[in-house]
């Protein structure tokens, strides 16, 4: 990201159109201040939301995932929000075995009225975000593809490295 | 035995670090956590080297990286132009000289399958040519072929100097290492001591012994007819091959598999062109752009990779597009044998029904 | 593809804290944007036709405004982009007003985001596809849920207007809270008088089907043909049979039953007929007063009922009606007094609410008309009304002002006088609210002509004393304790969301707030709308408010409706769920999540079954998408690639 | 293996096809057979060698075959009984058209584990069981090694290793290795602090050739030629050999197998350059234990957690 | 909830209260809730200490909570709704600033610890029907109305029991222990606190509003739970009733003296004689009660 200077942090959201967004809008429209750090993606609903997208997200280096969708029972298509709530807590319980880190993923449920919750939801995640720094991301791409040589990064087995290989388990 | 020289084992790591101050080094070597796994590695210090062992994917990697950038492009905005911006393409690329150093004889002698297209056929690959020129072979005489191995089945051989630019002769305490080529003879300067009398007749005798040995039974060189015969048999290819996963592993540990796919992988205004391996038991290896596939299911692709490499090629160029090293029988998740079914081709009778 | 930015100032709303010419100066080095600039206010008429002048001058294919929110000016845009002939669906917007601008001061970091929103924007665009809707036939009836003023307002518009209508009431009656009103300020109309004819023009009009003590069970389908499934609730008396003479109720021996019309006050009997000008007039069993149901025995009713209408096994029975609109019309209840232990509510019984002491003021209630004390039937001579029971206090959660009590209980000061001329009332108040026509000078009245004594202060605590009640409390006006004995304290309870209305909510899928109350589309621009197509409201279910507000909501909701069945066909939304056929493997995930049934199997020449969305019923949620392990079926404008274009501009 | 054969026998006239195992390239190598016709059927065998899951071969056999009145018999193992019902929950295969030979299966044996316990290098010429013990003929002489000190790692944890459903089962059952699922070898990787654990995967994602032999070798991998890995429309990943494009690849088959894997362990048995992939399959189903109670493959009438929700549950 | 509990007994029932102190230990050893002392425990400080600033009275009751914790105690009971208030009001200082208020104290303190009344203690740790079948003499046939002040329950965000308007917690004790408790109106009006000696007249006023209340519902005795209501209500009854020119004669017992009763205590040790206004009236009520009832069970 060209205009990525050093120290700007990023949170890409994904707000439902129906009641998350509509809250995002009220923060902004009774000027709750918030971090400028988030950028929202809208989509219809979080039953959109394909655990994917969440860790692709961190995995390329968004510093924060939010994800935030109507209160449960309260789904604008009924039922989105149930089937969001078990795929977004499945991948958020994985996330650190891959290394990634949990605590940049953040999932909630706010309604179009909580402004002042939206407020809360977003200053806080952006706290936490501050603290953490930025994202090193899953596999920065070493040096590997356009060098000439063939065997892709040399990272290779250090010596010193302290190795889990299931055979040893 | 014209130029050669005696490399004891102890001076290996000592010779192989002089090699690589003007030339990358690729020397077979296990990985610290998976002791048995053994690939083609950059030369270190410290690299646990395994000469005495086989590598899992061939040395094709050296010449032909599993993906690399042809051209980067750079899109610059300028709405005076047409069509609103101006490309710029840059495909710079520096090669450092490379020696694949104690691959088999099969490894090296599979670079002449990619000869015969990259460089003698109708177009010449610029980025395949240059690692070529630049790439020296030492292949050691292999002497631990196994249940696998099937080199003088397709007219190699343990020893096959063919693809090779110096020879390993493996001895007790030491190697000899021989000249084949020019390049080779370059490179034996560089390391070794004289060789001794005695140690130069027992490389010899090794090398005839090797030279006589016979690694898999019968011939395959001769198969393209039976092959066009048995072409329309279904029940002949769904007995060997209702077994196969379809994967892409055989295509990519095999060190004559040379095909791949072209891809731009841009973002914004920038972005590569990327030359990647391909599998033809991939299915979008023929996915036409209507959605029609004329190979749609593993029978079919199974059959064109034994076509390709026993018929189609062998009429085209007149060798088999295959140096046996058995990667692809060793390797296979469920042992696909691919001898097994080239040797049925010709035989008449109703089999594996 | 030739793609145009505009960049909103929205006056400065945005321009001061966004440097929108930069903004789109570096719009221009986005791939694919051939014109980029910034404008004072975009969404106005001058500035959307810069819009069409710049996509006719550039050969525009997409255009991006960076804006307000897409929730308030999509439409707007989108149908100005179509008068220039882009398809609607070639334009995205940039929320850079509410998400950017109006939440930070730091001009830098907004501008930054700013150019990242919009640069998120292009790369959707760049991936978007023209998409075309496609028309449904509208089912031109509608469903009216509440037979209240609001309700019946809704219905008999529509009715009018020559539309079918399906009237369902919760109760045995329809009229709502008003039929259990004497009179109504500010006019001091009685009450029935002007409701009866209205509730008659309801059951006399043809094309209104009225589900009386019925209600509504599951509702499915989309805006233009739902489908209501309705529970008829057993009433154990043919209502085709009854002719409403009230025979039944004057023999049932079981006279001891609670009148919950008369809001407790008087007894009724088992069979009943909860009001004069009830409708439909038909007698109902209240079962667990019922000495059949209790003993098996009895069966007075059923042998005097000249038309023999009783039938003690009805069960209750399921209606479907199939509609193209629904109005909810659901009312409100009044704030249960009992959390304030220290009023004495329901402990003393001379201390009542406003809707009991209506009951007791009206000719139909439990004491003919005669305003007497509950205790002992005595005339009061000292009444004290206490405003804000239930309303303005946070600590029994119901921060909001009724916006009604204020007006109810200076025209019960008045009425009481009216019964009784030497009574004299007194009203605790913290502020009078009487903002309507004619409101302020009625409360005026109340003071002036009717001698009510204004204490303005809250009550501390209600008690006994000898057979009277003292009402102890503070003049603030006087700066001291007051002590006020009264013969009958009149509790001024305020509104709260109707019992049951969170449930409906859920399976209408609108919003409600905390409260219960239902949320409109917008509190200023569309008050009768909800967010959920073809789904209108009226009334108090919305928020407390009086009789002319809801009656007006009905008329805007019938509106509303007509509007809507104006035209034959409706176009629906395009932004439906797609499947790509020779991607998908038919293993029937999609089938199995879709929450609206909009997929069904499709079998190819070669007996494949493959995955086929049914493009008028899928509502776009997106599930599909989701679920899909190949990623088959894609939810168009927000495919995948669409999606993951936002992402990648945002990090590598 | 005389009952397998006389069960065979007896029942061939009933059976259109029957898939099991053959000794393969190698005596150490058994490789999944297809017979059809009846003097075929002595190829077929029983061992510890037998470690290929036949049940991903049913999908696409019932799909291509029509449905006549003869059966598919099939020999499966107890972890592998565990992938046909999860195929059978969601529709992918008629359980009517297969008759299933069921094994009780007392471990199978892992290639690279022999090949290291082995002392001398000559090739096998002949393999022989007894009770827990491996016998290898060599022209070296023979050798004795005990099944249990080269088991598959899948194995060591295995806790199904009888027959879930089968019409017949051959052979007295076996003692599980585990009672209640295990997850050591997770926690394991858990236990490291999180840099490193990145650092462990990438060098581990690194060495992957992207061969999606682990993908074609998983029974509940039913996308077949369709997958999204390789797909460029939607384009997830890039054709770049990056450990990052490999990782998302491996998220894509651990994310879509969430609730559904049977913990067979093919994905890591067929990996050519023994990347521990199963790990993230069994982070899935630990998870899913945890969040759901749920066990994917071991109730044929059973819902996929992510295929379906619970309106009242709280805590997510 | 453990069974022991940090007793602060506070200076006015070392004092004027020390029936309140006696009766509170007697009922707590006979329910089996062991009552520690708390150490070298200091004065709350009251309404002055915050008077001077609120840090001081933090810090002064903040003492007691940390000396309590040193002991492992994690709930500390005051019987004195004066001393709740100080103790409960020290915590919320505490959450507000933790550093500032552990330098104003001079040591460390982790804030866990719980305050409660005497009332919330017997409620919650025993509850009504526990307390019911502990009871051996029921007063049956007293009419006692529970009188709570106007400080017990409130402010409701401090006290965080009972309803601030409208407070049961003792009216449930004392039906616990048999009572029959009339509806009485003015439980938590006001008795004049401590304007008794410098404007009496307020005091007589008042308290005799609530005395003639009591009177009117019929009450043959007023329970208290606050030493200061005690002590206008009935060490300044002769006051009251020279004022109001009447005769009240009406026993205003502690609620921990009424239930010591109930629990067949002996009057001594609840120091019944300490009041001004003999219980006389009220005991021969409840014996007379007591012995039909014997009569009546043994009858039976």
């Amino acid at each position: 990201m060209d205009e990525k200077n050093d120290k700007q942090l990023r949170i890409v959201g994904f707000l439902c159109n129906w009641c998350s967004y509509g809250g995002a809008d009220t923060a902004g429209v009774c000027r709750f201040k918030q971090p400028p750090l988030l950028r929202i993606i809208r989509i219809p609903c979080t039953g959109r939301m394909d655990p994917l997208f969440v860790v692709k997200a961190l995995a390329q280096g968004a510093d924060g995932v939010l994800v935030s969708g109507c209160h449960p029972k309260d789904c604008h298509y009924a039922v989105g929000n149930f089937y969001a709530r078990r795929r977004l807590e499945l991948v958020k319980r994985f996330l650190p075995f891959v290394g990634l880190d949990p605590r940049r993923f953040h999932y909630t449920w706010v309604s179009a009225s909580e402004g002042q919750r939206w407020q809360q939801v977003v200053s806080e995640f952006s706290a936490v975000i501050q603290e953490l720094g930025p994202n090193p991301g899953f596999g920065q791409d070493a040096v590997t593809e356009n060098a000439p040589q063939a065997v892709s990064s040399q990272g290779g087995a250090g010596d010193t490295e302290r190795c889990i290989s299931p055979r040893s388990l | 035995m014209e130029k050669a020289v005696f490399l004891p084992d102890t001076e290996l790591h000592e010779a192989l670090a002089a090699l690589s101050a003007d030339a990358q080094v690729w020397v077979p070597a296990g990985d610290a956590s998976k002791p048995d796994l053994v690939r083609f590695q950059r030369y270190r210090p410290g690299l646990s080297v395994r000469l005495d062992a086989r590598s899992l994917v061939s040395a094709k990697e050296v010449l032909f990286p599993r993906s690399e950038a042809l051209l980067r492009f750079v899109k610059e905005k300028d709405l005076s132009v047409p069509a609103g911006h101006r490309l710029h393409v840059d495909d710079t690329r520096t090669v450092p000289p490379a020696v694949v150093f104690g691959c088999r004889p099969c490894d090296a002698r599979g670079f002449l399958t990619f000869d015969r297209v990259f460089l003698q056929g109708p177009y010449r690959d610029p980025y395949y040519a240059e690692r070529r020129e630049k790439t020296t072979f030492v292949s050691l005489v292999c002497r631990d072929a196994d249940g696998a191995c099937f080199c003088s089945a397709v007219g190699s051989g343990p020893a096959d100097p063919q693809g090779s630019d110096a020879q390993l002769i493996a001895l007790p305490d030491g190697y000899v290492l021989r000249a084949i080529t020019q390049r080779g003879a370059a490179l034996v300067e560089k390391i070794g001591r004289g060789p001794t009398a005695e140690q130069i007749q027992a490389a010899r005798d090794m090398l005839d012994q090797a030279g006589r040995e016979m690694v898999g039974e019968g011939s395959l060189t001769a198969m393209d007819a039976a092959f066009r015969a048995r072409f329309q048999d279904a029940a002949f290819w769904h007995g060997h091959i209702d077994k196969c996963l379809s994967c892409g592993l055989c295509t990519f540990v095999c060190p004559t598999c040379y095909c791949f796919t072209i891809t731009d992988e841009a973002r914004g205004l920038s972005g590569e062109r990327i030359r990647s391996w391909d599998a033809c038991m991939f299915p979008h290896f023929t996915l036409e752009a209507s959605g029609h596939n004329p190979r749609p299911s593993k029978v079919e692709r199974y059959r064109n990779r034994v076509g390709h490499k026993f018929s189609y090629f062998v009429s085209k160029y007149g060798q088999v597009a295959c140096c046996g090293c058995g990667r692809c029988i060793r390797h296979c998740p469920v042992s696909v044998d691919i001898r097994a079914v080239v040797r049925d081709l010709p035989v008449q009778e109703e089999v594996h029904a | 593809m030739r793609i145009g930015v505009f960049v909103c100032q929205c006056g400065t709303n945005i321009a001061s804290t966004v440097d929108t010419g930069a903004v789109a100066q570096r719009a221009l080095d986005y791939p694919d944007v051939v014109f980029a600039t910034d404008y004072m206010y975009t969404c106005s008429e001058p500035g959307q036709q810069e819009i069409q002048k710049a996509i006719a001058e550039h050969r525009l294919q997409g255009v991006v405004v960076a804006a307000c929110s897409p929730r308030m000016h999509e439409a707007t845009f989108r149908r100005a982009v179509e008068k220039a002939g882009l398809n609607r669906y070639m334009f995205e917007m940039a929320n850079i007003r509410e998400h950017v601008s109006w939440i930070g001061q730091d001009k830098g970091a907004n501008t930054l985001k700013a150019m990242e929103l919009v640069r998120m924007a292009v790369e959707k665009l760049r991936r978007n596809e023209p998409l075309f809707a496609s028309e449904v036939p509208i089912n031109k009836r509608v469903l009216v849920i509440g037979g209240g003023v609001a309700g019946i307002q809704a219905a008999l518009d529509c009715a009018d207007a020559g539309l079918d209508v399906v009237l369902v009431e919760r109760e045995q009656s329809i009229g709502g809270k008003m039929a259990k009103l004497d009179k109504t300020f500010p006019t001091i109309d009685c009450s029935s008088c002007i409701l009866g004819p209205k509730m008659v023009d309801v059951a006399q009009k043809e094309n209104i089907t009225l589900h009386a003590y019925s209600e509504v069970e599951a509702v499915s389908g989309y805006i233009g043909n739902f489908t209501v499934k309705i529970r008829k609730k057993a009433t154990y008396v043919d209502w085709d049979a009854c002719t409403g003479c009230g025979l039944c109720m004057e023999k049932c021996p079981s006279k001891k039953t609670v009148d919950r019309f008369n809001e407790n006050l008087g007894t009724t009997s088992a069979i009943q007929i909860p009001f004069p000008q009830a409708i439909p007039k038909k007698a109902r069993i209240q079962k667990d007063a019922c000495r059949y149901f209790a003993t098996g025995k009895c069966k007075v009713c059923q042998k005097i009922c000249p038309t023999n209408a009783i039938h003690y096994d009805m069960e209750d029975r399921e209606v479907v009606e199939e509609v193209g609109a629904i109005i909810v019309a659901t009312g409100y209840d009044l704030f249960d007094p009992a959390p304030y232990g220290e009023y004495g509510a329901g402990r003393y019984p001379d201390v009542i609410t406003g809707i009991q002491f209506e009951r007791i003021l009206s000719a139909s209630g439990p004491f003919g008309g005669h305003v007497k004390r509950p205790s002992d039937g005595k005339e009061p001579k000292d009444i004290v009304f206490v405003a804000c029971v239930g309303s303005r206090d946070k600590s029994v959660d119901r921060p909001y002002c009724s916006g009604i009590c204020c007006m109810y209980i200076a025209k019960q000061a008045i009425l009481a006088r009216d019964h009784l001329p030497g009574v004299q009332c007194y009203v605790f108040y913290m502020d009078i609210r009487s903002p309507g026509k004619n409101y302020d000078e009625f409360v005026r009245r109340a003071i002036e002509e009717y001698g009510v004594q204004y204490i303005r202060g809250r009550v501390g605590k209600i008690y006994p004393r000898g057979d009277r009640m003292v009402v102890q409390g503070a003049d603030t006006l006087l700066g001291a304790q007051v002590e006020v004995e009264a013969d009958l304290v009149v509790l001024a309870t305020g509104v709260e969301s109707s019992r049951g209305a969170k449930e409906l909510a859920e399976k209408l899928r609108i919003s409600y707030d905390q409260y219960g109350f239902y949320m409109e589309s917008h509190p200023k621009l569309r008050p009768v709308e909800t967010n959920t197509a073809g789904v209108y409201l009226a009334g108090a279910c919305q928020g407390p408010k009086d009789i002319p507000a809801s009656v007006a909501q009905g008329s805007a909701a019938a509106s509303k409706v007509l509007a809507l069945f104006a035209r034959d066909t409706i176009a629906t939304d395009p932004q439906v769920a797609g499947v790509l056929e020779s991607v998908c493997i038919g293993c029937g995930k999609c089938l199995s999540v879709c929450p609206f049934g909009a997929i069904q199997w499709k079998t190819l020449r070669d007996g494949s079954r493959k995955a086929e969305v049914l493009e008028t019923v899928c509502q776009g949620c997106g599930l599909c998408n989701a679920t899909c392990p190949p990623k088959a079926i894609q939810l168009k404008h927000f495919t995948d690639d669409q999606i993951l274009a936002e992402l990648d501009a945002l990090c590598a | 293996m005389k009952t397998l054969h006389s069960h065979l026998e007896d029942h061939f006239e009933e059976l259109e096809l029957v898939i099991g195992w053959e000794i393969g390239f190698e005596p150490l190598r058994a490789t999944p057979a297809f017979v059809r016709r009846r003097e075929d059927l002595a190829r077929l065998v029983w061992n510890p060698l037998c470690a290929p899951n036949l049940s991903v071969y049913l999908p696409q056999i019932l799909k291509s075959a029509e449905k006549t009145e003869k059966k598919v018999a099939v020999c499966l193992k107890g972890c592998d009984t565990r992938s046909l019902t999860a195929l059978i929950q969601e529709g992918f295969v008629d359980r009517e058209r297969l008759h299933v030979i069921g094994l009780p299966c007392p471990g199978t044996v892992d290639p690279q584990a022999l090949a290291q316990a082995r002392k001398n290098r000559a090739p096998v010429t002949q393999v022989s069981f007894q009770d827990n013990l491996l016998i290898l003929h060599s022209y070296e002489g023979t050798e004795e090694i005990p099944l249990d000190s080269v088991l598959a790692r899948r194995c060591r944890r295995c806790r199904q290793p009888n027959p879930l459903l089968a019409d017949v089962v051959l052979g007295d059952p076996v003692p599980a290795r585990c009672d209640a699922p295990s997850f050591a070898h997770v926690e394991a990787v858990d236990s490291l602090p999180l840099e490193e654990r990145r650092a462990y995967w990438e060098r581990e994602l690194d060495r992957c050739l992207r061969c999606y032999a682990c993908r074609n070798a998983c029974p509940l991998c039913v996308c077949r030629d369709r997958c999204l890995a390789e797909s460029r429309t939607p384009k997830w990943t890039t054709q770049r050999d990056s450990v990052r494009d490999k990782f998302l690849f491996h998220m894509i088959h651990a994310l879509h197998l969430a609730g559904r894997c049977t913990e067979c362990g093919e994905c890591e048995r067929v990996c050519p350059v023994g990347i521990p992939v199963a790990l993230f399959k069994e982070k899935m189903a630990q998870i899913a234990l945890d969040l759901w109670d749920y066990q994917a493959g071991v109730d044929p009438a059973a819902t996929p957690p992510l295929q379906t929700f619970d309106p009242s549950e709280t805590g997510i | 909830m453990k069974r022991t509990v940090a007793y602060y007994p506070g200076c006015s029932l070392e004092g004027l209260a020390e029936e309140y102190d006696r009766s509170t230990r007697a009922v707590c050893r006979a329910l089996g809730l062991e009552l520690v002392e708390i150490p070298d425990w200091n004065c709350c400080g009251s309404t002055p200490a915050h008077g001077y600033t609120p840090l001081l009275s933090a810090a002064l009751a903040g003492r007691n909570l940390a000396l309590a914790e040193d002991a492992g105690l994690d709930v500390v009971m005051t019987p004195c709704p004066g001393c709740l208030k100080a103790l409960k009001g020290s915590l919320e200082k505490y959450r507000e600033d933790p550093a500032c208020f552990q330098d104003a104290l001079g040591r460390s303190f982790d804030g866990r610890v719980r305050v409660v009344s005497i009332l919330q203690l017997l409620l919650e740790r025993i509850g009504p029907e526990a307390l019911a079948q502990a009871v051996r003499h029921p007063l049956t046939g007293a009419n006692v109305v529970p009188y709570y002040g106007c400080l017990l329950t409130r402010p409701a965000s401090f006290a965080q029991f009972d309803d601030p308007e409208n407070p049961v917690s003792m009216d449930r004790i004392l039906e616990a222990i048999g009572c029959t408790v009339p509806d009485f109106p003015f439980k938590t009006e006001c008795c004049g606190a401590t304007y008794g000696v410098t404007r009496n007249p307020i005091v007589t006023g008042l308290t005799g509003r609530i005395l003639d209340m009591a009177v009117r519902v019929g009450a043959a005795a007023v329970a208290v739970a606050c030493p200061l209501c005690q002590q206008n209500l009935d060490l300044r009854q002769q006051q009251v009733e020279k004022a109001n020119h009447r005769s009240f004669r009406l026993p205003v017992l502690y609620i921990t003296q009424l239930v010591g009763l109930a629990l067949g205590l002996a009057p001594e040790d609840l120091g019944l004689d300490k009041l001004f206004v003999s219980p006389e009236s009220l005991l021969s009520r409840i014996d007379q009660a007591s012995d039909t009832a014997d009569s009546l069970s043994n009858a039976g």
